[in-house]
């Protein structure tokens, strides 16, 4: 009881964060480079872009997920030097999938508490390690007892999911297949795409089944690859240009271990998520005021379900949107102008290039041949992870 | 509130003989192992020295690790002497077993190797050890191409 | 300043068939939420847990955290380290005013790990360093003590001094299930099983869960009376190879320095009035101590030898009996030390009771690492 | 501090070296391969060892939470929305909802199964709503199925029965 009066005596932020520089290497099935020197290609490019020595680091974020990819045990430990962790504090944080996002919302609170000024974001992931298959590391997500004997396929929790959506807000195949179609096109403009190509919903629909209903073209390829973002207080931001994209709001939510005792239609712990950030962003109507959107997508009716818990569009009205082009790279609402994962590849934590990075290079006009039409203040990134389980949230606007 | 369960048998562990993580994984050695384990193939040793602060790697990288500039590869003889070592005698799974293990400064780098030692009568730090390399054909492009050292 | 307002635990037992891994989090989690007196469904703005994927067996472990935490469809995440780095993590959540009222978890259940060499193996350098031999990995670590003992003439009867000291303290720890009464004779009599690291010299692994409750500055008053300060907090990495470490636990020195920074601590070794280390290899309590600035680093031996760390010296070091007495707890080892240390600064830790005001917390990230954490704690 | 932020138009991106399969199986790179044996024997505990003695015996069992008054299916020994320890264990029907389905074509390892496998979640009965388990359908059509299907668990025979998820081999259609 006391708590409750207490709450919300203190609640600022010591200083704001801006992102002033990215990077990521390109994203292929099988890459030569070892994790570590996968690290330190992504993390080269983005001291390049904002201008800074990696002497000026004070901190380091890694964002990676299981270990079972690379193959190694507490492998924040085996690439820190990759990472630019040598000599100075590195923590590394992983959610499942939702890293993509988090480590640079944990970036966030590494300035936005005043312990670091610059903060260096990496997230790597090489996933052709794992043998026989990259899908076979997602064996031991299951619950050991209840889930493991059954001997599932990572595919089975998108299918159910995907399967209660259609039923529940009454989804044609067709539709969805419109994200892969959209994603796997606007990855043409993408130099780091690994499945970039024009595809139709035909192609979609007759490619080979995994598990009905997801189909080979409905999913997001593994990957190798890495990418790098750097955070700065603003009186470093203010030395280094004048426009640095500021992040004006986090959020992240984990939902019940047991996904098989939820309705699977609506992502509850995004909509959580995302209120979360709104509220720290003032941002009241999504639709509205968010300009351009990177929802993840490693499955195709993953971005409708995702822009629906992201107030984006309200429940079953994502795959309209789609259909009507709103949300195409010169629409009223841009999703997933990179490529998304269906496109430019899915290196689970480094997909951080293909959203907090994109959502960063689109704000700050660098997006080069995948700028998007309109004019851009603010802009959203999600990801999600686990079993079904997490969303995290970042919004940036190039306006303080 | 429920009763709780004491009875060993009844408390249950699953898998009950324990279960394996049926994965293996394929490491690719990577631009520097690559350029390693090639000129390994000719008995050759590389170690890898930062263009700019001038530290010499050993094992050899692509990159300097404190000022993230370029580095390039040169050739060493991959001779070193003891700068610690141990004599393991329990394996993975807590079996017996008697290795000598050591750490090795590599001449003209400033970096290490740890390495099995064999054919040593006796060892101490400071000793100095040389590479024991496999046959050309019998080697196959990782760190068990050097089969081990011993005394020089 | 952020303070923590409520502490609990499970175990530390070398083994608990009864409760399952989600079941050890809880019965901690209980006990903090009872501590602080406060409803984790309501009060608490975010969740952080400490584990690594290989300590559980799981590809993905933050899936299996919330429930047992009350902290559905609430902020958790994971961080990837020990205890310590979580309670970084609150206390950066807390001053960037992302939230009040934070709780972290770190928890061992290495009972259920069958082949733990295999495990320790699989976090080596896979290029460079994993293929060289089938060892026990704990090799890594006495090449390190080799080396370090050399470099600075370190004794083996104050590695045996730190033994049987820690073993002894265990003995008043109720929760410490590798307690025993030895002298230094029986110590060195121990088997070698990695020349020069005896036997006795590792800590055995042990099951135990350890929750905090983090408040912000406001809050913490409002809530308690005796809230434990975090009065500074550092995490420091050295690297991440066996070709660049130094050896000396840099780590433990530079995230130290950003520790005692924070609190304003200028001379560690009178500020301080007690310590708990990383001691799940006895040589690296030595070696910690001298990275901590408690001890110069030729007068550590001689100091321990006098008695100088023993519960009744006069700066105590490991009085909970240490990773030697209560076992290593994987990424739960900090929460342990931090554990005693607020025990101790609030007067609630019994038969073992020291008198202090300022204590520090330290940890190792375990082979084959070079990195750690420390906590200043103070009331 | 450095001299400041470069004016591009094109994010920068690092090219990585691309290798194929090919090239591993035919040693044309250098790696290294690595089977270590990682077992694990997970302590099942208070509410999973009662389950798993349960499915021996051939039955369900879930727990209740009288607070909020949902019986909870699988069992744990809290109710993770009251944060308060559970109040007793209900026996649950093996008969159930299918809420959500799907027909796999491929193993765990992403290869192709000789025959697709039906898997679905089912809401059980007996337990609140929503409260299912994931497992797998037989003796039914894949086209056949639907959201909603009625269906029942078929066991093992008792002496086969291990205490394991596996005790029940599969669940069929309540109705033909």
């Amino acid at each position: 009881m006391e708590v409750e009066i207490v709450k919300g005596l203190k609640f600022h932020k010591k200083q704001d964060v801006a992102i002033v520089g990215a990077g990521m290497t390109t994203f292929k099935r099988r890459l030569l480079e070892t994790p570590k020197e996968l690290s330190y290609l992504a993390v080269k490019q983005a001291l390049e872009e904002a201008g800074l020595e990696i002497s000026d680091i004070e901190m380091v974020v890694l964002g990676s997920a299981p270990d079972a990819f690379d193959g190694v045990s507490l492998k924040e430990e085996y690439m820190l030097d990759g990472a630019g962790g040598s000599d100075r504090p590195f923590m590394r944080y992983f959610v499942g999938g939702g890293t993509a996002v988090f480590a640079p919302i944990a970036g966030y609170w590494h300035v936005a508490s005043g312990l670091a000024d610059v903060c260096l974001v990496v997230c790597e992931e090489k996933m052709s390690c794992c043998h026989p298959h990259p899908q076979s590391a997602f064996k031991y997500i299951w619950d050991p007892i209840l889930e493991r004997p059954l001997k599932p396929n990572l595919i089975w929790i998108f299918a159910l999911e995907m399967q209660r959506y259609m039923y529940v807000n009454n989804v044609k195949h067709e539709d969805i297949a419109l994200v892969s179609v959209k994603n796997k096109a606007n990855a043409l403009d993408h130099p780091c795409a690994q499945v970039a190509e024009k595809i139709t919903v035909e192609d979609v629909l007759k490619s080979e089944p995994m598990a009905l209903p997801v189909r080979r073209l409905d999913v997001s390829p593994p990957s190798d690859g890495a990418a790098a973002l750097i955070m700065v207080a603003p009186h470093i931001a203010r030395q280094l240009t004048d426009e640095p994209v500021w992040v004006t709001g986090v959020g992240w939510c984990l939902d019940t271990t047991h996904w098989t005792n939820r309705d699977l239609y609506f992502p509850r712990y995004v909509a959580e998520a995302a209120r979360m950030a709104y509220r720290m962003a003032h941002i009241t109507d999504p639709r509205k005021q968010i300009d351009v959107a990177e929802p993840y997508d490693p499955f195709d009716y993953k971005e409708l379900h995702h822009m629906e818990g992201l107030g984006l569009a309200k429940k079953g009205e994502a795959p309209i949107l789609t259909r009507e082009g709103v949300t195409a790279r010169d629409g009223d609402l841009p999703v997933c102008p990179s490529g998304g994962l269906l496109g430019v590849g899915n290196p689970i934590a480094a997909a951080m290039g293909v959203k907090a990075c994109e959502i960063y290079w689109q704000l700050a006009y660098r997006a080069g041949k995948r700028q998007v039409a309109k004019e851009v203040t603010t802009g959203v990134c999600q990801a999600w992870g686990d079993l079904m389980q997490i969303g995290t949230v970042m919004v940036m606007s190039n306006k303080r | 509130m429920i009763e709780k369960i004491v009875d060993p048998e009844k408390l249950r562990h699953f898998p009950p003989k324990g279960g394996k993580i049926e994965l293996y994984w394929i490491y690719t050695s990577g631009r520097a192992g690559e350029e390693f384990f090639k000129n390994l193939r000719q008995g050759k040793f590389i170690a890898a020295r930062c263009k700019k602060c001038g530290h010499r790697y050993f094992p050899p990288r692509i990159f300097c690790e404190f000022d993230f500039s370029e580095t390039e590869f040169y050739e060493i003889s991959g001779e070193g002497c003891v700068e610690a070592f141990t004599i393991a005698t329990m394996d993975l799974n807590e079996n017996p077993m008697e290795e000598i293990i050591a750490m090795i400064k590599l001449d003209n780098t400033d970096g290490r190797i740890i390495h099995v030692i064999k054919e040593a009568k006796e060892i101490s730090i400071g000793t100095r050890v040389k590479p024991v390399l496999k046959k050309p054909e019998e080697m196959v492009g990782n760190i068990s191409d050097i089969a081990y050292y011993k005394p020089a | 300043m952020p303070a923590v307002v409520g502490v609990g635990y499970a175990g530390f037992n070398a083994n608990t068939p009864d409760l399952s891994w989600k079941e050890i989090m809880y019965e901690a989690a209980v006990r903090a939420y009872e501590d602080a007196g406060i409803d984790p469904r309501k009060d608490v703005d975010s969740f952080v847990t400490c584990a690594e994927d290989f300590y559980e067996g799981f590809a993905i472990f933050d899936e299996f955290v919330p429930d047992q935490l009350g902290a559905v469809l609430k902020p958790v995440c994971t961080v990837c380290a020990d205890f310590l780095y979580g309670l970084a993590t609150a206390y950066m959540q807390i001053e960037s005013g992302l939230a009040e009222i934070v709780v972290v978890e770190a928890h061992s259940k290495a009972s259920d790990i069958k082949t733990f060499g295999e495990i320790l193996r699989h976090a080596m350098d896979p290029i460079w360093l994993k293929g060289v031999t089938r060892a026990h990995p704990y090799y890594l670590a006495a090449l390190e003590m080799s080396y370090y003992i050399n470099k600075y003439c370190i004794s083996q009867e104050a590695i045996a001094e730190v033994v049987v000291k820690n073993k002894g303290n265990a003995l008043l720890n109720d929760s410490a299930p590798y307690g025993a009464k030895l002298t230094v004779e029986y110590a060195l009599k121990s088997p070698f099983v990695f020349y020069p690291m005896r036997k006795i010299e590792i800590a055995e692994r042990s099951d135990g869960a350890v929750v905090f409750v983090v408040a912000s500055d406001e809050m913490a008053k409002k809530i308690t009376d005796s809230p434990i300060w975090i009065k500074g907090i550092g995490w420091w990495s050295e690297t991440s190879s066996y070709d660049t470490m130094k050896f000396e636990a840099l780590y433990a020195y530079k995230s130290a320095k950003m520790a005692y920074r924070m609190a304003g601590i200028d001379n560690p070794s009178r500020e301080i009035d007690i310590a708990e280390v990383d001691d799940r290899f006895a040589f690296k309590e030595l070696q910690h101590i001298v990275a901590l600035q408690l001890a110069g680093k030729y007068d550590v031996c001689e100091l321990m030898s006098e008695g100088y760390f023993a519960r009744n010296g006069s700066l105590p070091v490991n009085v909970s009996g240490g990773s030697l007495g209560v076992g290593n707890l994987l990424e739960a080892t900090g929460g342990q030390k931090a554990l005693e240390i607020i025990l101790q600064l609030r007067g609630e830790a019994g038969r073992r009771q020291v008198d202090c005001e300022v204590g520090v917390a330290q940890v190792w990230r375990y082979i084959p690492t070079a990195s750690g954490a420390v906590a200043v704690f103070g009331v | 501090m450095a001299v400041g932020r470069k004016r591009i138009s094109c994010p920068p991106y690092a090219e990585g070296t691309p290798i194929s399969e090919e090239d591993i199986s035919k040693r044309r790179v250098t790696f290294f391969e690595d089977h270590p044996n990682l077992v694990y024997s997970w302590t099942a505990g208070q509410a999973m060892s009662r389950f798993l003695n349960e499915l021996k015996n051939g039955r369900l069992i879930a727990t209740k939470c009288e607070k909020c008054r949902r019986v909870i299916f699988p069992p744990r020994i809290y109710c993770e929305l009251c944060y308060k320890p559970i109040d007793d264990w209900v026996y649950v029907k093996d008969t159930g909802t299918v809420q959500t389905f799907s027909i796999s074509y491929i193993d765990p390892d992403a290869r192709p199964l000789e025959k697709p496998v039906i898997v679905a979640v089912i809401a059980i009965d007996g337990a609140s709503p929503n409260m299912g388990i994931m497992h797998i359908l037989d003796e039914v059509e894949p086209e056949k199925v639907y959201i909603g299907m009625k269906v029942k668990a078929v066991w093992k025979p008792e002496n086969e029965r291990e205490g394991s998820i596996t005790d029940i081999k599969y669940w069929k259609p309540l109705e033909g």
